[in-house]
């Protein structure tokens, strides 16, 4: 043993003279890090209920449950996260991966206790002293990733390949990338309130991810018989409420729905066992109009088994949001696929038949029940100086008679003045033809009522945006029309609202054309309705007011899709025939 | 190395499959007859001279559990995995405990665990990690850890769980299609 | 060396004379140094230099027998659970619990583990819970802040519970390690 | 716990040492008979803290399993953490960020260092230096201080996930950690004055607790046990993950064979971290630092089996993961170094000993429990 081993302890006394480790008041001097992980908070403003943290806790410590002041609406479960303290491992999984963000950690942490059963409570909710504190664990969504991640891209035609055919712009997903696409979804199920047919999206998610392609077409089936034409130009609210696109972008449901039907020659096959008629129950009912509110009456109808005879004034089914939807956005041949599921359900279908006061008073006798489903079929008057010129044309009629395959426009200057699908749907077809287009439209381009995916297409195809146009009047010229308009500026609503368009200035700007298209909606056209009938339903605005069951209040009368008030698109009118079908069978019971 | 090892051990045991191969790592798996062969054989002649960890793995849906010896040829950092199956009814694994003194300890893991037999190993049935244990083995798969514990031990409160999936549905109804395909169908 | 009979009925001091002990009490506790789970990580750092808990009268004694506290750092494995109600049990009267973790409330992490408690109250009395999975050491030292202030103002009456419903207690300790082996009374 | 109240018939005392004991590393026990003070026979008993690691983890997902991993080693949480998201990344080839690698290995430097330093001091607790434990906890606190402004917590971390790490280093943090280093190293001089030469720790330590250098193959010994006795063996040298390749660094390795080696080689890891990590932070590079998941919800990895290692301060660590291609692991199986240490290598190295000398070699194991029982 060496001597400077027994001496050399000792020198740690001089410790004794230098600065000490020890923090004074620990708990009130040593607040947590920045970025601690401490207890929760909650911006109940921000969450959606989603559910989410509830799903990534591996501790089972958080319960989504009802909390007074928040209702359910679209777009929230109106749930909120109620933290158990019990359980809780301070892992902050839920803090990463919370789709809103609206979840964090404070960075405090001292909480004693003597009674275990005060440690549960809703963040946000119930007052707590950290609610307020503004530093602790926040998600980082650029850095991880996991709240939000971007969509699958789809492969889309170029614009100068497009716009020399009508073939189908998107070219789909393939099996891959549309399995990835699907296992994107977090089965939140925000998306069901928000889609007007209801449909368990969640649930056909997981059977595309999980590759179960037929079990999805079912699932679609169970209230939508029309999916592939969903798939394709659905305006997917469910999409705008979708907890991914918060943080990330929304989970492309429409395009993997067109991919699952897309996956089969036929969907009759797919459905040989479930879309067979029901026990027939002898009752029978008329559908007037064999568009999608009419079809999925018919469909649901026929498999409860009523006998449905379908009465439409077009030599095919489908209704006009089929034919009017031009090739590109909408092949033919898918619908004769959807259409083999009709007829293989037993809905019987009369094609070409005008639709007459005398055939409604015949149906009156011979059904036990009649769901009006005519949509709108008059277009609106521009209310223009000079649009009795044979040259302006209503832009419905046009798309109506297969443009496609009618003559080219090659050369030809075209003007089309709206905003909205038809509009566009025009626009782009006529670029098709080979015509040079201008598209005129009141508002700002942010107002158009059309998809903002059409409008960004349509901008590519060449076509001439000419937003903040007031019309005039269209003259006619010796070689064409001339249309005057003014430029607009936007001024504040006084009622609320948009900003309405005012001119800017008294400066006529003209455009030289061959042809204009109006493409500024249609409206109803009930005239084929008796007057009696007219006088025992309510109308508005030339619509028929219906209740939750489509029933329109006369006899066994249902109306449902366009021709009653709603959103007028094809979702809504599918929803349309699924209340009538409750309606009908509960008034026929 | 690798190499080499691969190759012997292939020249030995013809129906030998190989599931990993990597500079420093390789993983086989042998018939159960030629699994302690195998071992010997990589103790002895390939130099894998220490026990690094013996595994098992409950495949209960092919009825066998899969054994895994890990073994490292100290000097080299090399590992070598050996997995072999074995019916999962009254499982009998030979013991590895008179070659390595360390194999003793997992045996009587590995006993305890899924209740696999090492005939040869002189402590088994010692009670290693749990105490007076009377159930199923709990590394077993058909053993519900949850529901035991909830059974066992309970839990403070109940949770009130709602999930937003099933209270969207019911409130908009889903379900209430004319069709009415039951959630439970489905499920 | 055991005593074999049923605890006798604690008996009750003067009021003033009880508030005195009680003061004494609250300003010395010593805490049994036994680390039952992952939280006696942090009970380390709390007697060293930096938070320094001496100063506020808090000590780790190295037996039960020396000591008023008993620490339990989180989860409690059933094995553990035997021991620790032993511990317990030899600690002289007046003793006081602290629980440190989610686990001892409501299982924490491990609410489905076969092998842990979920809900500590059941089978000891608790007197002070500290949040946190794991507590750092400034939130044990609020933990024990609350611990004298309850047993200044005489509420930490967990032992003479204890005593009082022993035969509750024994039963539900009884039903979790099933080979008792223990003396039913080891004070 | 006292003595067994059966009585012996045989002149052999039988002594339980632990779990309730301030000697015993964590919750563990030792049941020894004794002849006189001489160690006859010993059996290690473990278990006190079994939560069912492996059998929770087959009913997490993939990712719920990081808060779970790390507390098997409560000192050193971030291997475990490192060792499994190795082998995720492995069966399914995600790629980690090159900065995310020099993070990673960064935190376990920190993390080793902190192990070490605790260890080192606590291995004069045992033998009655107080200070020295203090002081060992004291200088891992600072550490822990930079944990947890990195990570947000002192002990566990859940820091390293597959594809990288789950935050950027704070702004200035480079700084703090060579503020902290600094602190420490100008301290430790007084801490090698208070231990290694100290002529009880070396009286107590040298010669006592021998791992013979022909166990090492035997037992498969690793880490400052094996260090101690003359191997060279380190993962990070011999089969390098993350960064380690990219460092200049030589294995510790002493040629005593007792406690007292085993403490230097401690010691001296304490100044390979330090180096390591000052290498680290000149050369880290810019960029991301997480690969993007897939939805973790529904993130299954690829079927297949992996036996991933990375070298913890008591060892070499290993994680046999298998996955069956769902949602959930279909096994993990933690080997800890401690597995071998404590078991097998304790029960054998205590016959002979004396009993005062117990609770010294279990410390110069640094057994840590949990990783035995899991």
């Amino acid at each position: 043993m060496k001597f400077t081993d027994v001496i050399s302890p000792f020198l740690a006394w001089s410790r004794a003279a230098k600065k000490v480790d020890t923090i004074p008041y620990p708990n009130q001097q040593n607040p947590g890090a920045d970025r601690y992980r401490g207890f929760h908070i909650n911006d109940t403003s921000k969450c959606i209920g989603c559910g989410r943290c509830e799903v990534i806790c591996e501790n089972k410590a958080i319960d989504m449950v009802k909390v007074d002041g928040v209702e359910p609406t679209k777009g929230d479960s109106g749930l909120r996260p109620k933290v158990d303290y019990g359980r809780c491992c301070w892992c902050a999984l839920c803090i990463d991966v919370c789709s809103t963000g609206s979840l964090s950690l404070t960075n405090k942490y001292s909480w004693v206790t003597e009674n275990p059963d005060t440690c549960v409570y809703t963040p946000g909710v119930d007052q707590k002293a950290w609610d307020s504190e503004e530093k602790g664990f926040r998600q980082e969504n650029d850095v991880l990733g996991w709240a939000g991640s971007p969509r699958e891209q789809m492969e889309i035609e170029t614009p100068e390949k497009r716009i020399e055919n009508f073939d189908e712009v998107v070219k789909g997903y393939t099996v891959d990338q549309a399995m990835e696409e699907a296992a994107r979804c977090i089965q939140c199920g925000l998306c069901i309130s928000a889609c007007p047919a209801h449909m368990h999206i969640p649930d056909y998610l997981k059977a595309i991810a999980e590759g179960r392609f037929v079990d999805a077409v079912k699932l679609f089936y169970d209230n939508n018989p029309l999916p592939e034409m969903c798939g394709k130009v659905c305006t997917r609210e469910c999409e705008t409420v979708c907890a991914m696109g918060y943080q990330g972008e929304s989970i492309a449901i429409r395009w993997l729905k067109r991919f699952a039907c897309e996956q089969f020659e036929s969907l009759a096959d797919v459905l040989a066992l479930e879309a067979q008629p029901g026990e027939p129950n002898g009752k029978k009912v008329a559908v007037v109009g064999a568009g999608p509110s009419g079809l999925s009456a018919a469909y649901y109808l026929s498999r409860k088994g009523y006998e449905v005879h379908v009465y439409d004034r077009l030599e095919k089914g489908g209704g006009v949001s089929w034919y009017a939807i031009p090739e590109y956005r909408l092949p033919a041949d898918g619908i004769t696929k959807q259409m083999e599921v009709f007829e293989q359900t037993g809905v019987i279908f009369n094609y070409g038949r005008d639709i007459t006061a005398e055939l409604l008073a015949d149906m009156e006798n011979r059904f036990d029940a009649v769901y009006l489903a005519v949509g709108l079929q008059k277009p609106s008057d521009a209310r223009i100086k000079g649009e009795d010129i044979p040259e302006v044309k209503p832009a419905f009629d046009f798309l109506m008679n297969s443009p496609d395959k009618g003559e080219m426009l090659t050369g030809k200057k075209v003007i089309v003045i709206g905003g909205g699908n038809v509009a566009m749907d025009t626009a782009r077809t006529c670029v098709r033809l080979g015509a040079d287009v201008v598209l005129s439209y009141r508002r700002r381009v942010q107002d158009m009522p059309a998809d903002d995916e059409e409008i960004h297409e349509a901008m590519e195809e060449t076509i001439d945006f000419r937003p903040k146009t007031i019309p005039i009047r269209i003259e006619r010229t010796e070689s064409g029309i001339r249309y005057l308009y003014h430029e607009a500026k936007m001024v504040d609503n006084p009622k609320g609202g948009r900003p309405l368009p005012k001119p800017k200035d008294d400066v006529e700007h003209a455009v030289d054309a061959d042809i204009l298209f109006s493409a500024i909606g249609q409206t109803s056209d009930i005239e084929f309705i008796p007057e009696s009938m007219q006088k025992e339903m309510k109308l508005k605005w030339g619509r028929i007011i219906v209740n939750d069951n489509q029933y329109t209040g006369y006899k066994n009368f249902f109306a449902g899709g366009d021709i009653t008030p709603g959103e007028g698109d094809a979702i809504t009118a599918i929803a349309d025939g699924l209340r009538a079908v409750k309606g009908i069978i509960d008034r026929l019971k | 190395m690798i190499d080499k090892v691969k190759k012997e051990l292939e020249i030995r045991f013809p129906l030998l499959k190989l599931v990993r191969e990597q500079h420093n790592y390789l993983h086989v798996k042998v018939e159960r007859v030629s699994a302690m062969d195998a071992i010997v054989m990589a103790k002895t002649t390939l130099g894998f001279t220490t026990l690094q960890l013996i595994s098992t793995i409950d495949r209960l849906e092919e009825d066998v559990f899969q054994i895994t010896w890990i073994l490292e040829n100290y000097d080299l950092c090399t590992i070598l995995l050996i997995s072999s199956n074995y019916p999962r009814e009254n499982c009998i694994v030979p013991s590895l405990s008179q070659i390595w003194p360390t194999a003793s300890a997992f045996e009587r893991e590995i006993f305890e665990m899924f209740g696999i037999s090492f005939p040869g190993n002189p402590r088994e049935g010692e009670d290693f990690l749990l105490e007076d244990w009377k159930d199923t083995p709990p590394m077993r798969r058909d053993f519900e850890t949850e529901e035991y514990s909830m059974r066992v031990y309970g839990e403070r409160q109940p949770r009130e769980h709602l999930d937003p999936r099933q209270y969207i549905g019911d409130i908009v109804g889903e379900w209430n299609t004319p069709m009415g395909r039951k959630r439970e169908e489905e499920k | 060396m055991y005593c074999n009979q049923r605890p006798e009925k604690p008996g009750n001091k003067k009021e003033f004379l009880e508030k005195i002990t009680n003061m004494a009490r609250a300003n010395s506790l010593w805490v049994t140094a036994y680390g039952t789970g992952c939280g006696a990580i942090e009970l380390r750092p709390l007697h060293t230099s930096r938070f320094d808990m001496e100063r506020f009268g808090i000590a780790m004694r190295p037996t039960p027998r020396q000591a008023d506290v008993l620490i339990i750092s989180g989860y409690l494995a059933t094995k553990t659970l035997k021991r620790v109600i032993r511990v317990y049990e030899q600690i002289q009267d007046p003793k006081y619990i602290v629980a440190l973790g989610s686990c001892t409330i409501n299982g924490g992490m491990y609410f489905d583990s076969y092998n842990t408690l979920n809900v500590l109250d059941k089978y000891l009395p608790v007197d002070v819970y500290v949040m946190g999975c794991m507590p750092r050491p400034e939130a044990i030292i609020d933990g024990f802040s609350l611990l004298m202030e309850k047993i200044k103002d005489g509420r930490a009456q967990g032992w003479k519970h204890y005593k009082e419903n022993l035969d509750y207690y024994r039963e539900n300790q009884k039903k979790i390690i099933t080979d008792w082996d223990l003396p039913d009374y080891n004070w | 716990m006292g003595v067994n109240p059966a009585t012996d018939p045989k002149k052999t005392t039988h002594l339980f040492f632990g779990p309730q004991h301030p000697g015993v590393t964590g919750n563990m026990s030792i049941e020894m008979w004794f002849d006189g003070d001489q160690i006859t026979k010993a059996i290690t008993h473990v278990g006190y803290l079994h939560r069912g690691f492996e059998k929770l983890m087959e009913k997490r997902l993939w990712i719920q399993n990081f808060p779970l991993v790390c507390r098997i080693c409560v000192p050193e949480p971030d291997i475990n953490e490192e060792c499994y998201a190795l082998a995720i990344e492995e069966l399914t080839g995600i790629e980690v960020p090159e900065r995310a690698k020099w993070i990673r290995t960064l935190v376990l430097e920190l993390a080793r260092f902190a192990v070490n330093l605790m260890a080192f001091g606590g291995q004069a607790g045992t033998l009655g230096l107080g200070t020295a434990a203090m002081w060992g906890i004291t200088f891992r606190d600072f550490v822990l201080d930079l944990f947890e402004e990195l990570t947000g917590a002192r002990i566990y971390h859940i820091y390293i996930q597959p594809g990288g790490v789950r935050r950027d280093l704070p702004p200035g943090f480079e700084n703090r950690i060579e503020e902290v280093l600094t602190k420490i190293e100008e301290r430790l001089p007084e801490l090698d004055r208070l231990v290694l030469n100290n002529a009880i720790f070396k009286l107590r330590t040298q010669n006592v607790g021998v791992v013979k250098p022909e166990w090492i193959k035997e037992y498969g010994l690793v880490g400052p046990v094996a260090r101690g006795s003359g191997s060279v063996r380190d993962v990070r040298k011999d089969a390098p993950y993350e960064i380690y390749n990219k460092l200049d660094f030589d294995v510790v390795t002493e040629t005593g064979n007792d406690i007292y080696a085993r403490a230097l080689v401690r010691r001296r890891e304490i100044d390979l971290s330090i180096s390591l990590i000052r290498q680290i932070l000149s050369g880290m590079p810019e960029g991301p630092v997480a690969t993007k998941l897939p939805n973790l919800t529904e993130w299954r990895v690829p079927a297949g089996e992996y036996y991933s290692r990375v070298e913890s301060s008591r060892g070499e660590y290993g994680y046999y993961v298998v996955s069956d291609g769902s949602l959930k692991p279909r096994r993990v199986h933690v080997r800890g170094p401690s597995y071998v240490h404590a078991v097998p290598l304790l029960e054998r190295m205590l016959v002979g000993a004396n009993i005062a000398d117990v609770s010294n070699i279990m410390v110069s194991l640094t057994t840590c429990p949990p990783e035995i029982e899991r």
